[in-house]
């Protein structure tokens, strides 16, 4: 069990376990290169760092605002990732359970070998929702933030006010019932640090009911609004660890799928889609909307997604690079009470 | 000073499809306006934005020359999705075009110099228009001995064959047609462009090559050119990028500072060189 | 009907939703082909759009009916077990379920969209069922809501 | 005295005055992020902000914007011209950086042999209300590319926020008309004019992020192919954040929309981003720019090399937008570091040797 203890103090000893086990991985050469997180220059920002040194270790950070998910950079492999010589290099990766789920659900389809993967486990115990907390602080610059006792405190010139941490957490990770890595243990040699083994993942979805009950005229007019400010930069895209398409289907131009303007209907059509891909891979990270410049929480419908994926084909993403995901996958007895049936 | 994003309307006059596997065809635009083609001002070498409205715009090079009076040509190879509607039009049906756009040939700095023009598959529209300016009877005495190296996969793919018979049978111009590969019936030259470059050896005393084809075909003509002891300042590029405005606004062909819309497409080697390898 | 009575009619009852069809060559176009002659009447609503399997359906296909400003659509293909290529249809159900609920999700109206097997035998079970789309889509009325404004 | 006050509470006053004849442009609070708008009502108009998320470049500049449009007469196409582009715009409240950038943006429009029309006659028409920045935020740097943040370039009238009023200087002929017109303004105190100059002062001073630009594009000239690129390219995601929130980026797609039921459409262009692979690939499938490298560095070269060699300025005007909303913090600070970083190698090498 672990006790209960200020958020910073549980973040310093996560960060030097995690410095320990970087320091004895490059040292035992385990692995060539780690990934993981360094102080931003923003208050609230990490920024990803990739060392090979012994000596870099001490710039490895963890604290809560370790958001971007860095299976992103394995797939493609960024090139300090490969050797000219050697190829593939073995890679450290710092992962909280978004993370190892992110690399073991990217295994079950294929795009990497977990062999060249360390996975240096942290349990996570959630990340700030930045925007969130911008946009209440509203038009005043925010200098510093820190953690007391189980809060976030925000100072900037003239004020400072506390958030609770509970509350100001990113949405999904309210929800997170994966904080560590997933244990694979036919790869004995994949875990460093925190994993736990996951039995089935037990998860109610109360979260999403209440929008479930609108009306479809009322989820519309929620949806368009909560849209409304996409500029279709498409850094959500970017930033999930799932989106590994050459060619994603909106910049296809032959034929030309969906309009690429900032109109209600294209913004909502790219929206739909996108969720469409991301049934049954999608792995609860929030990047998608920690990333957004224009702070759209698109975690209620990875959330939606989560639910329909478990509640039919009975499963959770990344806890196991065997099993075939879902949408690649069928069964004879499925449900299809949806379809048109005579009277 | 009108809209510049507005093209001007014309009809298709005549549609000739140039080659065997008909993925290639040359459309002839009629303005339905006389100030409209004579503000249509243009030379050898450049380009003009030309769409179908509702479907597109795409940049292509002008095969006429400027000597062929009332209208305009273009050859359009089958790629994307503008290029296939193109395929797909009719006599008589409208087509806008915007230009011309683009710095073209510089045929004033040409003048007096022999001219040696190396081409290879469609890429030869702008060298036609440029030969058929050279070659009209106001300006040939302009210029020096004209060659001219066009090379291709197979027979089929031989463009504008009705004025490439005509130019062989003229002594003021010399013709060499070669095929990357034997065929029966084929009575020219065989082999890929840069052999027959070699084997032609153009000199380069007072002399431009202008050279338009394939990545792989200039690379490999211009090492033979510069093997027999031209100059970088000598050998006349055009460049291909992709592009939306061809008025050097919506940014995206730039090499370096330059922009292929409006510093190009006719680059020499020795610009090339300076400008950063993003081409 | 007298011309009073289509003077009576209301706007919306004189409107007829236009709806497409996605119908698997093997069994569901065979089996509307049955229909027509077996002369069963359906609703005239449907434009049928033919294609290889119902795996061939991309969710794609979908959403683009409904930008495009069709009023509804139906996709169609082999009951499963019966599917030409094995498993096309199986997979494309799941991919079917997802959208549906997701369609649901985003607060576009369920009936919008239909799914439904139809065997190249059963052309008077797809009779049926296409009176049945058309008329969830004509209750549904039209489609606006990918409208672009202009 | 030509310098007018103008008390906050008497915002809605200037606005119903003005509404009628210009289409009234202010920043406004929409879903939580401050972006300039259309107002409709004066109670909109926010005016308390540091700076918009989204730069006031999309009043002249839209994301999307319509060409022309067009209709079909049976085979023939018929071209209709915008006829909105003559409608009087009026922009509250843009920061001086903003205000900046559309000089930037028209002299990048007018240069060359062709001009472009659409943004330049909105820019004609267009009057400017600037506001100095009293508290330059950490990521502002607009000294360091020949700003202040109380510049008055490229604005007609230029506000100071001295508390409850502000100080109302007019800086051109249209923003004399404009100011002539509210004629209930009263007249400042040469106090007020003095506690500007001392706010503008204070603001330069505040200042913690400078450059030296001149050293940068020096470096940059010379380093185009350097290891510090692939550094620098290491961390980015690709997404175009950068790019989108930039007030000077200017790149744009133009694409056509049809709506062949009603035989109409139009050709519209929408911004698009360096950053994106579909930028530049041909269709042919040849990409000069295919990787994030070849893509991170075109955004900078552009900015602080190409710009100056082109039109002999940065492209830049030090808002810090990119630098905040990068989502993992590869930020331009950090990228200028490490760009004049191979300088001072050089140096050491130079001074070694």
């Amino acid at each position: 069990m672990v006790m209960i203890v200020g958020l910073e103090e549980e973040n310093k000893e996560i960060e030097s376990n995690m410095r320990e086990l970087a320091r004895g991985l490059l040292k035992e050469k385990k692995v060539d290169v780690i990934i993981g997180y360094k102080k931003g220059t923003l208050p609230m920002m990490s920024q990803p760092i990739i060392i090979d040194k012994e000596e870099d270790v001490d710039k490895l950070l963890w604290n809560n605002t370790c958001y971007v998910n860095l299976a992103k950079y394995l797939v493609p492999r960024v090139a300090k990732f490969v050797d000219p010589e050697k190829g593939n290099l073995k890679v450290g990766v710092v992962a909280k359970g978004c993370v190892g789920r992110a690399l073991i659900h990217l295994a079950s389809e294929n795009r990497i070998n977990l062999d060249e993967i360390t996975i240096i486990g942290i349990p996570c115990n959630g990340v700030i929702n930045r925007q969130r907390i911008e946009m209440e602080i509203g038009e005043k610059e925010i200098l510093e933030v820190t953690a007391s006792g189980n809060n976030i405190v925000v100072k900037g010139k003239n004020f400072e006010k506390e958030f609770p941490f509970d509350e100001y957490m990113n949405e999904l990770c309210k929800q997170c019932k994966i904080r560590s890595p997933p244990l694979v243990s036919k790869f004995p040699d994949l875990h460093v640090g925190a994993c736990e083994e996951y039995a089935s993942i037990v998860d109610e979805f109360d979260d999403i009911a209440e929008f479930e009950a609108k009306s479809p005229e009322e989820k519309w007019a929620y949806i368009q609004d909560a849209l409304s400010v996409c500029t279709r930069c498409y850094a959500c895209r970017e930033a999930c660890p799932m989106c590994y398409c050459n060619l994603c289907f909106v910049d296809q131009n032959k034929p030309i799928w969906f309009g690429k303007t900032t109109d209600m209907p294209d913004i909502i059509v790219y929206h739909l889609i996108r969720a469409m891909h991301m049934a049954g891979r999608c792995v609860a990270c929030g990047a998608c909307s920690l990333v957004c410049p224009m702070g759209i929480d698109l975690n209620f419908i990875n959330r939606k997604l989560e639910k329909i994926v478990k509640q039919r084909f009975d499963f959770t993403s990344g806890l196991d690079p065997d099993t075939l995901p879902p949408m690649t996958d069928f069964k004879m007895e499925d449900a299809e009470e949806f379809m048109l049936e005579e009277d | 000073m009108p809209n510049p994003y507005i093209p001007i309307l014309t009809k298709v006059k005549s549609i000739i499809s140039e080659n065997k596997v008909n993925d290639i065809k040359t459309i002839e635009l009629q303005f339905q306006k006389e100030d409209d083609y004579k503000s249509f001002d243009y030379i050898p070498g450049q380009f003009a934005e030309i769409s179908i409205i509702g479907k597109g715009e795409c940049p292509i090079g002008i095969a006429s020359s400027p000597t062929e009076e009332g209208s305009i040509k273009f050859t359009i190879k089958k790629m994307g999705t503008v290029t296939s509607m193109f395929h797909r039009s009719d006599i008589g049906d409208t087509i806008g075009v915007r230009g011309p756009l683009g710095n073209g040939w510089p045929i004033e700095e040409l003048k007096g110099k022999n001219i040696v023009v190396i081409g290879g598959g469609f890429a030869f529209s702008t060298l036609r228009s440029l030969i058929l300016y050279i070659l009209d009877e106001k300006h040939r005495k302009d210029y020096g001995n004209v060659t001219v190296i066009y090379g291709n996969r197979d027979s089929g793919e031989v463009l504008y064959r009705d004025v490439l018979e005509e130019w062989e049978k003229r002594d003021d111009i010399d013709v060499v047609l070669t095929i990357d590969r034997e065929e029966e019936g084929w009575t020219r030259k065989v082999g890929f462009v840069a052999a027959i470059v070699k084997e032609v050896a153009p000199s380069p005393d007072n002399a431009v090559a202008i050279i338009c084809g394939p990545p792989i075909m200039i690379r490999t003509a211009v090492d033979e050119l510069v093997k027999i002891g031209w100059k970088d300042e000598q050998i006349l590029n055009s460049l291909e990028m992709r592009m939306k405005c061809g008025i050097g606004k919506c940014g995206r062909c730039n090499i370096g500072s330059k922009y292929v819309c409006i510093d190009g497409p006719v680059f020499s080697l020795a610009e090339l060189k300076k400008m950063p390898n993003e081409y | 009907m007298t011309e009073q009575a289509i003077e009576k009619q209301t706007e919306s009852e004189k409107w007829e939703p236009k709806i497409i069809a996605f119908l698997c060559n093997w069994c569901s176009y065979a089996g509307a082909d049955l229909a027509g002659v077996s002369r069963i009447q359906y609703p005239p609503n449907i434009r049928i759009v033919r294609v290889p399997c119902s795996g061939r359906i991309n969710a794609y296909f979908i959403i683009k009916s409904l930008t495009d400003g069709w009023d509804g659509v139906v996709v169609s293909g082999c009951h499963p077990g019966d599917c030409h290529y094995i498993s096309g249809n199986l997979v494309a159900r799941r991919r079917f379920a997802i959208l549906k609920e997701l369609l649901e999700f985003f607060g576009i109206e369920p009936g919008r969209v239909n799914f439904m097997w139809a065997s190249a035998a059963e052309g008077e079970r797809f009779a049926v069922l296409i009176r049945k789309a058309t008329e969830i889509v004509k209750k549904l009325g039209p489609n606006k809501k990918f409208e672009k404004k202009w | 005295m030509d310098e007018k006050l103008l008390k906050k509470s008497d915002i809605s006053k200037l606005f119903n005055e003005v509404k009628d004849e210009y289409n009234f442009y202010a920043p406004k609070k929409v879903r939580g992020n401050i972006s300039f708008e259309l107002i409709s009502d004066a109670k909109e108009i926010e005016l308390d902000y540091l700076n918009s998320k989204v730069p006031p470049k999309d009043v002249l500049f839209p994301q999307k914007e319509t060409i022309f449009e067009y209709h079909y007469e049976g085979k023939d196409v018929i071209i209709d011209e915008r006829k909105d582009l003559e409608d009087k715009l009026l922009i509250f409240g843009v920061r001086p950086c903003d205000a900046y950038s559309f000089k930037l943006l028209e002299d990048f429009f007018a240069f060359g042999e062709f001009q472009d029309d659409v943004f330049l006659k909105k820019r004609e028409n267009a009057t400017i209300i600037g506001i100095g920045c009293n508290e330059p935020r950490q990521s502002c740097f607009c000294t360091s590319v020949g700003g202040h943040p109380y510049q008055k370039e490229s604005t007609d009238v230029f506000l100071s926020d001295l508390g409850d009023y502000y100080l109302v200087e007019t800086i051109t002929e249209k923003g004399k008309d404009l100011v002539k017109k509210l004629s209930w303004l009263t007249d400042a105190k040469k106090g007020d004019v003095e506690k500007s100059k001392a706010l503008a002062k204070q603001a330069e001073e505040s200042f913690t992020t400078k450059f030296n630009f001149d050293l940068v594009t020096k470096v940059l000239d010379e380093n185009f192919e350097n290891p510090v690129w692939e550094e620098i390219a290491e961390s980015c995601i690709g997404c175009s954040s950068c790019t989108f929130l930039c007030p000077t980026c200017t790149c744009f797609d133009v694409i056509d929309e049809n709506d062949e039921y009603n035989h109409r459409g139009r050709r519209i262009r929408i911004w698009d981003t360096c950053q994106s692979c579909l930028y530049t690939l041909e269709t042919s499938g040849h990409n000069p720019r295919p990787e994030k490298i070849q893509r991170c560095r075109n955004r900078i070269m552009h900015k602080f090399s190409y710009y100056p060699s082109n039109y002999d300025r940065l492209g830049c005007v030090g808002c810090g937008r990119c630098i905040v909303a990068c989502p993992v913090n590869n930020e331009l600070r950090l990228i200028i570091d490490k760009i004049l970083e191979i300088e001072q190698k050089e140096e050491g090498e130079k001074a070694n040797a």
